[in-house]
This record gives C-alpha cells, structure tokens and sequence, in this order.
C-alpha cells in the first residue's frame, strides 16, 4: 500500500513539474489535470469518497474543459 | 519506511504547495500562472484531507449495519475541501474569462509586455 | 535572479511549515468536533452520509456561501464577456453522424446518472455539487459532439435563480417553525438509510445539484459562444 | 442568552446577510417581468439592512447576540455573533450601500446593469457574513463572496486598465486566500475546532512556532484585501479603474472589512500582544508610502486610491497601539475613511463623468460648473486631512492622544511621522482644491450639475460628515464597546461559548 501511494505522489509531483515546464500550454493543462486525477485517487485512498468525486468530476474534467477552451480562444504556445 | 508511510501525505501536498508558489512567482504567461493557482489549490486541499485522517479508518458513512463510529475519518476536513474546490472553480472561470478579455485587448499574455498601468 | 530569490523565499516558507507540522501527526485522531459530528450525526440528521450531514446541516451555512460564490462566478463571468463585441456566425462544421449519435444516445445517461448522485447524497458519496458537476459535463459533451446547440438562456437563469430560493426559503422556514434556528431541521427524519430519510437534506441536495449543473453549464456556455 | 427567535431579542441578525442574499438570487426572475426595477432592488436591501442594524444597536450594547445556525450548540455549528463591533460594522456597511446604490441609479447606464446589481448587492452581503459570523470557515466563505465578486465589478467597463487592474487583482487575492486556507488547516490540525472562540480559548501564547506559524499565514492571506504595505500592488490600479460607485465601496468597504478580519485574528484569536509594536512600525510605513506616492500623482482616483494606502496606514498603526482608546481610535478613523473616501469617490465620479478625464488639470474651473459637487468633494478633502468641524477632526485628534498615551521618545518620533503624513496629505489635497476653484477653465462655464439621485447620497453624506464631527459623542458608546469587545478576549469566549 505504501509503495502504490508513494509512487503515485511521486508521479502527481512529476505531473506538476511537467505543468511547469511545458512551453505548450494544452500539454501543461494536461500536466495539471493529470495532477487533480492523481489527487483524487489519493483522496480516495485517505477514506474521503466524497472529496474524491467532487476533484474528479470538477477539478479534473471540468476545470481541464473550461482552461482549453480558454487557450483555444487566446494563445496555445508562451512565448 | 516509518518516516515515509508516516509523511508521503505530506510530503505530496506541501510539494504541490511548494510548486504551485514557484508557478506564479516565476512565470509571465497568464494561463501558466493560473494553473499555477489551480496546483497551489489542488495541494490546499490535499494537506486538510491529510490532516482529518485516522489510520486504519474507513470513510465516515454508514452504508452498513455494524460499522464502528470510532474508527471512522474526520469529516469537517471534508466538508470543507468540498467547499473550497467549489470556490476553487469559481476562482478559475473568473481568471480564465479575464484571461480571453485580455488578450482580446492586448493580443499577448505576457504580463511583462501589459504594462498599461503607470505606478 | 528573480528564481533564486523566489526558491528561497519559498524555503522560507516550508520551513516555518514543517515547525509547525510538529504538532500534528499523521494520523492520528485529533478533533472533538468530528467526533462529535460522528457519534450523534445519525440521530440529530438522520443522514447515513456523515459528511453530508456536516455539509448541509452542521455547516449549511457554508454551503449557502459556497453556492453563492459559484453564482457570482457565473455572472461574473457573464458581465466580464458580455461587453465583447460578437462576432457574426461563427461556421460550424457539422460533426460526423456517429459522434453525433453516440453523444445523443450517452446524453440522457448522464444526466440520469448525475440524478443519482444527488438524490442520494445522504446515502452514499456524492451530493449535489458532485451531480450537478456531472450534468454540465453532460452539457459539455453536447458541446462537443453534437455542434450548435445551446443551452436556453432563460431556462438555466430560472433553474439557477430557484435552486438558490429553494436553500434560503428552507432556511427560513427552519427559522419560523423548527425551534428559531435558521437553517434547522424541521422535517421528520425518518429511517436512517431509506432515501426518504434526513428531513430537509434531501431536498437542499436536489436544488443544490440543479442549480451547480446550470451554473456550470452556464460558465461552459458563456465562454465558448461570447468569446 | 435566553431565547433568540424572531419576536423575543429584536430581529434576528441573520436577516441582514440573507435579505441581500435572497434578493439577488431573486433578481433574475425578475428581471423576467420588468427590466426597470432590478435597479431599486439594492436600495430596498439595504434600506431593509439599515433599519434592522439601527434597531439593534441598543439591544447589542447590553449583552451581544450570538445566532447558532442550525440550532446545535456552539463549537458545533456555525454561529454569528451580533457584538456591537458586529453590528457597527454592519451598519456601517449597510449605510455606505444604500447611499451608493442610490447613486447607481443614473450613474451606471452602460454594460449589463442587471449583472452589476447582483454583484453589487452581494458583494455587500459578503462583507455583511464576514463582519458578523463567528466562524474561521465560515468567515473564508464570505471573504471569498467579497473578493470574487469584486473581481468582477472591477473588470465592468471592461476596457484596457480595468481587465488588467482586475488580474492583478484576482491573482494576488487568491494566493492569498490559499494561505488564509493552509492557516486554518494548520489551526485545525491542532485544536479540531473552527470556531473562532473556541480557538481563542484553547491558545495560550502566541510565540510557540505552531502558533505562530498559522498566524502569519492567516495575516498575510487577509493582509491581502486589507491593502498593508508590501501586499498592496494592486490596489491603486483596481480603485483607479473600477466604476466610481464601486471605488467608494471598495475603498470605503471593503478595505474596511478586510482590516477588521486582520484585527479579529490578531486580538481574539491569536493573543498576540507581542507582535503588535511591529505592525506600529508597519502602520507608519504604510501610512508614509501612500501618502507620499498620492503627492506625485496626476490621476485623481490613483490620488485617492494612494491617499487610501495613507489611511490604512493611520488605522492600522491606531489599533495596534493595544489600548481601549487606541482601538476606539481606529474604529472611529475607520468610521471616517468610510464616510469621507466614499463621498471624494462619488464627487469624483460626476467631476469625471463632466469633464470625460480622470487628469486633475482638467478640472480646472469645474468649481463654477458643478458647484454642488464641487462643495461636495472639498468637504471631504477637509474631513479626511483631518481639520475641525468636519469627522476627520475628532478620529484624527483620538489617534494623537491614545500615541500620546504612550510614553517613550519612540512614539514621538511615530506621531511625527503620523503628523507629516497629515501635512503632506493637505499638501496634495489643497492642490486638487485650488485647481477646482481657482483656476480659470477654458471653454464653456454655463452650470450642469449632477443628477438629482447622485447628489443626494452626497448630500446624506455631507450631512453625516458634519454632525459626527461637532458631536463625536454621538457614536462614542458603541465604539468604546467595540473597543472593549476587541480587547476583552475572555468575555467574548464566554458570550459564546457560554
């Protein structure tokens, strides 16, 4: 058990890095979603099904929609 | 191994926290630094979760007949995540449309180069 | 130059974070609160779910709060983008007729499926923020999939208008008859574990679920057709 | 506290957050029957809210009035307490709202006016829930209520500065209601509890790193909103080019509201004596940048908006001088920042309409073609310089005399400082006052004055500026009881806890 949760905080902290780095902002939105499923299934993990739900209905697929289709109106790459 | 199962929780959270800051501290883009909010909100959330749980408990409903109250997770912390990831969406629609607007006006959102405002 | 000073500046701060972790364990119980809400949430809601029973009786007024800020985001967002100026008709391309279909024919299960955890909020996980999450999302599957359509304008206001009247009037029904407490729980409780059980639990977690899902079906709306 | 239900202890004070609150949710529908009316709906709210806040003032001042939501016992549910802090603020709040939205009523005309009403009246109500609740939580939610939608009320006119002001402004406030967030998490942590009173109970001292730790995050988080000195960047770009009936909200509310969540965490939660005198040397820094950074500008609103950095500066400094007459001193500056800045925001707001330029040069010669507002706007100047008979007078003179309460050469060498500030305030505020009557202007000088609805709230508040200033006796009561409130942590635990 300890193993699978460290891997996955190692991974979700990697997804964040990710968000960092990425000049192109749909892989960093991605990067940032990646983060919220990861976060959910630790919520789910830490006996919290109804935190879980909310991040991954809301942050994860809700939030990654609204952020595309802002950068889908403005700028895909930073400069 | 003591160290880790007793501190991975944390350890997530306050790296989310940490690399949220960094996001909006050191990058010009916009939209960059909104997910950078969106991480920072994210690690928030995960270090009240961390804060409500009981080793070994389950999650605090009573689907079935038997279930021991005292073994069961904190709920206020819960409740209150639910909370804030709802204000935390409601803060990101807000950043984004602002977002759109002003690149509508400016047609970049590099912060460096909005400098409409003398101090 | 600017990263450096930020990385320790950033130190700084998990520094004074990891002190203060000190006196908090992983782990390890710690509230009273909690064990308070846990021990006698049955009884004093009737709600299984004890975190529902927290969000919309112990800390209702929260909740209140919480949907209020979700209304403000959405007209927020529509006085932000409604001064722009619209384009004509933007050319849709028609999707193809098996993505099409397939988001007709998956619609109506989402949204049954969104129902479900909202009228069942005080049962199982989930609730009315969690629906109504789930209902846009439907909307924004039509969005995709199924190009030009809108959600009525008039429709989603009302639904949103409502579902905020539904909580308060509740309220302050709880108010006038259920012992001078706004926001008390004036229905009888019934069994624990029924669906028609927790009093006015239920009916809060229904309108909140209608009123989350057209809000953020509202904020997918506004920003995809005003900008 | 005996029984609290609608008839028994007056009107319960829940009513003043879900009158506004239940309104807006209302206003949708009815702008379904009739676009014209949506506007009246704010001066209902608060004309209602005002009423209900007078009628409980006298019943506050005996003993405060503690509302448990949901009907559990204290720690366990959220709980408001009606204190006569509570209630001032609250009239305050309703007061300055009632004018204002009066003066909504010709001067927003453009943009979509039903969202700005919606807006408008909640974010009031947010300020009303964090004034009055009793909760940390619970005082989150509402902040948040505030902060958001000012967000959008500063991005209305939707041009260049105000979208831009508006980010500044978002990502600063939300960074700082994420730390405000991981204080409570961390207090929690340690005392599995919410409640404000609660928490005070269980804090001893306020020097052990887990204490003190959640405190700066806490203070900093809300020092946000509040403007205090190294977090304030975005606020003369967010008042500057906000609408001018919402810059006299935000800077004659919601600052207002944010300092009081500073000085209700600093004093009831954490007991934090020790740390005061830093936030002395923090208040006559914030107090010296403001008023210095006013002098040089041009812009009128940035002027006022810097010249708000000053005062905040003022009130901060006044009430972490840690006496009763020092807190009654700030309260009382607070009062008078309200009352003053609002009406300089609402004159201007006309002066600028007029004249189509927010540059100060601009309004040369405008004393002749506005006379009433332009009488308007140097009242105001007057009162917030400080000079007699105006309010500023008796609150400016109060923050003197608690300083020199205090013994030390120290606190000499502050109320110098405090005094420059004051000079060069009057310095840049009688430049404003001759180039509005002194200067020839060009072009026509034929009279158009204000519209009716905007120059009665002007009226109303030249009115009140003039009465508290000659009889400052009139609200001494219920500050000194504020004061008192804010000082006396052990009588607030037990009002609530019981």
């Amino acid at each position: 058990m300890i193993i699978v949760v460290s891997l996955l905080v190692i991974l979700m902290l990697i997804a964040a890095i990710a968000a960092l780095i990425y000049k192109d902002l749909i892989s960093a939105v991605i990067a940032a979603c990646m983060v919220s499923l990861i976060a959910a299934v630790l919520f789910y993990f830490l006996q919290a099904p109804d935190v879980a739900m909310a991040e991954a209905s809301i942050g994860a697929a809700l939030v990654t929609a609204i952020f595309i289709i802002a950068i889908r109106r403005t700028k895909r790459y930073e400069e | 191994m003591d160290f880790l199962s007793n501190n991975i929780y944390y350890i997530g959270a306050f790296g989310l926290i940490f690399i949220g800051l960094f996001i909006i501290l050191v990058k010009h883009n916009l939209i960059k630094v909104i997910i950078g909010i969106s991480v920072l909100e994210t690690g928030v959330n995960l270090f009240l979760i961390a804060v409500g749980y009981i080793s070994k408990g389950t999650a605090p409903i009573f689907s079935k007949p038997g279930i021991n109250a005292n073994q069961m997770v904190d709920p206020v912390p819960q409740a209150l995540v639910l909370t804030a990831i709802v204000i935390g969406v409601a803060v990101l629609a807000m950043a984004l449309s602002l977002a759109i607007r002003l690149y509508k006006h400016y047609a970049t959102l590099d912060l460096r180069k909005i400098k409409e405002q003398r101090w | 130059m600017r990263r450096v000073i930020s990385v320790i500046l950033l130190i700084i701060i998990c520094w004074g974070i990891i002190l203060a972790l000190h006196k908090i364990p992983f782990g390890i119980p710690k509230t009273k609160v909690g064990e308070y809400y846990l021990n006698r949430g049955r009884q004093e809601t009737g709600s299984a779910n004890i975190v529902t029973s927290v969000v919309l009786n112990y800390r209702g007024f929260d909740t209140l709060g919480e949907v209020t800020v979700l209304f403000i985001a959405a007209i927020g967002l529509g006085a932000v983008l409604a001064t722009l100026n619209k384009k004509g008709k933007r050319k849709i391309e028609p999707s193809s007729l098996i993505l099409n279909t397939g988001c007709r024919f998956l619609f109506p299960l989402i949204l049954l499926f969104g129902a479900y955890i909202f009228i069942h909020g005080h049962l199982t996980p989930g609730g009315g923020f969690q629906g109504g999450a789930i209902i846009a999302s439907a909307y924004v599957l039509i969005y995709l999939g199924c190009r030009g359509r809108r959600i009525s304008e008039i429709g989603s206001k009302t639904t949103e208008s409502l579902g905020g009247l539904v909580f308060i009037v509740l309220g302050l029904v709880g108010l006038a008859v259920g012992g001078h407490y706004f926001l008390s729980n004036f229905l009888p409780k019934g069994q624990l574990n029924t669906l028609f059980s927790a009093g006015i639990i239920p009916i809060i977690y229904i309108a909140i679920g209608f009123k989350v899902g057209s809000e953020l079906a509202g904020v997918i709306d506004n920003l995809m057709e005003k900008s | 506290m005996g029984e609290l239900g609608l008839l028994s202890n007056g009107v319960n004070p829940v009513l003043l957050i879900l009158v506004p609150l239940g309104l807006a949710f209302l206003v949708p529908l009815i702008g379904f029957i009739s676009k014209k009316i949506i506007k009246y709906i704010p001066v209902i709210a608060f004309l209602f809210n005002l009423t209900v806040a007078l009628t409980l003032i006298p019943n506050v001042l005996k003993q405060p009035i503690v509302v448990k939501i949901g009907g559990f016992a204290p720690p366990f549910c959220i709980n408001l307490v009606a204190g006569p802090i509570g209630i001032l603020f609250s009239t305050l709040i309703a007061l300055a709202g009632l004018l204002v939205s009066i003066y909504a009523l010709s001067y927003i005309k453009e943009g979509p006016t039903e969202k700005y009403h919606m807006l408008y009246l909640l974010l009031l109500t947010g300020a009303t829930g964090v004034v009055l609740t009793g909760d940390i939580f619970n005082l989150f939610v509402f902040f948040e209520i505030l902060c958001i939608s000012s967000y959008a009320l500063v991005a209305y006119l939707g041009n260049k500065a105000g979208i831009e002001s508006s980010i500044k402004y978002l990502i600063q406030g939300s960074v700082g209601s994420s730390l405000f967030l991981l204080g409570i998490g961390l207090l929690y942590g340690q005392f599995g509890t919410l409640n404000m009173a609660d928490i005070a109970n269980q804090i001893q001292s306020a020097s052990s790193p887990s204490i003190f730790v959640p405190m700066v995050l806490m203070i900093t988080g809300l020092g946000v909103e509040a403007a205090i000195f190294p977090l304030n960047a975005w606020l003369p770009d967010a008042h500057s080019s906000a609408p001018s009936s919402i810059s006299a909200i935000l800077s004659g509310i919601a600052i207002e509201v944010g300092l009081y969540a500073v000085v209700r965490v600093l004093f009831t939660i954490f007991d934090a004596s020790n740390f005061l005198m830093f936030f002395v040397f923090l208040g006559v820094l914030t107090l010296l940048i403001g008023e210095m950074s006013a002098f040089s500008q041009k812009n009128i609103k940035r002027m006022l908006a810097y010249s708000s950095i000053g005062q905040i500066g003022l009130i901060v400094f006044a009430v972490s001088l840690n006496t009763q007459y020092g807190v009654s001193a700030g309260l009382f500056q607070m009062i008078s920042h309200t009352l003053g800045k609002g009406l300089l925001f609402l004159a201007a707001g006309y002066m600028i309409y007029r004249t189509a330029s927010m540059d100060i040069s601009s309004f040369e010669g405008i004393g002749k073609k506005m006379p009433y507002t332009s009488l308007a706007f140097t009242i105001g100047t007057f009162s917030l310089i400080g000079l007699p008979p105006f309010i500023g007078f008796p609150s400016k003179f109060m923050i003197i005399k608690a300083a020199l309460a205090k013994e030390g050469i120290l606190f000499t060498v502050l109320i110098g400082l405090v005094l420059l500030g004051t000079v060069i305030e009057g310095a840049y505020f009688f430049r404003v006052v001759q180039v509005i009557y002194f200067k020839k202007g060009n072009g026509n000088p034929e009279r158009k004055e204000a519209p009716i609805t905007g120059l009665i709230p002007m009226f109303i508040f030249v009115i009140l500026i003039l009465l508290i200033g000659v009889y400052p006796n009139l609200i001494t009561k219920i500050l000194n009881s504020a004061a008192s409130e804010l000082l006396n942590k052990i009588d607030y635990i037990r009002s609530v806890l019981g």
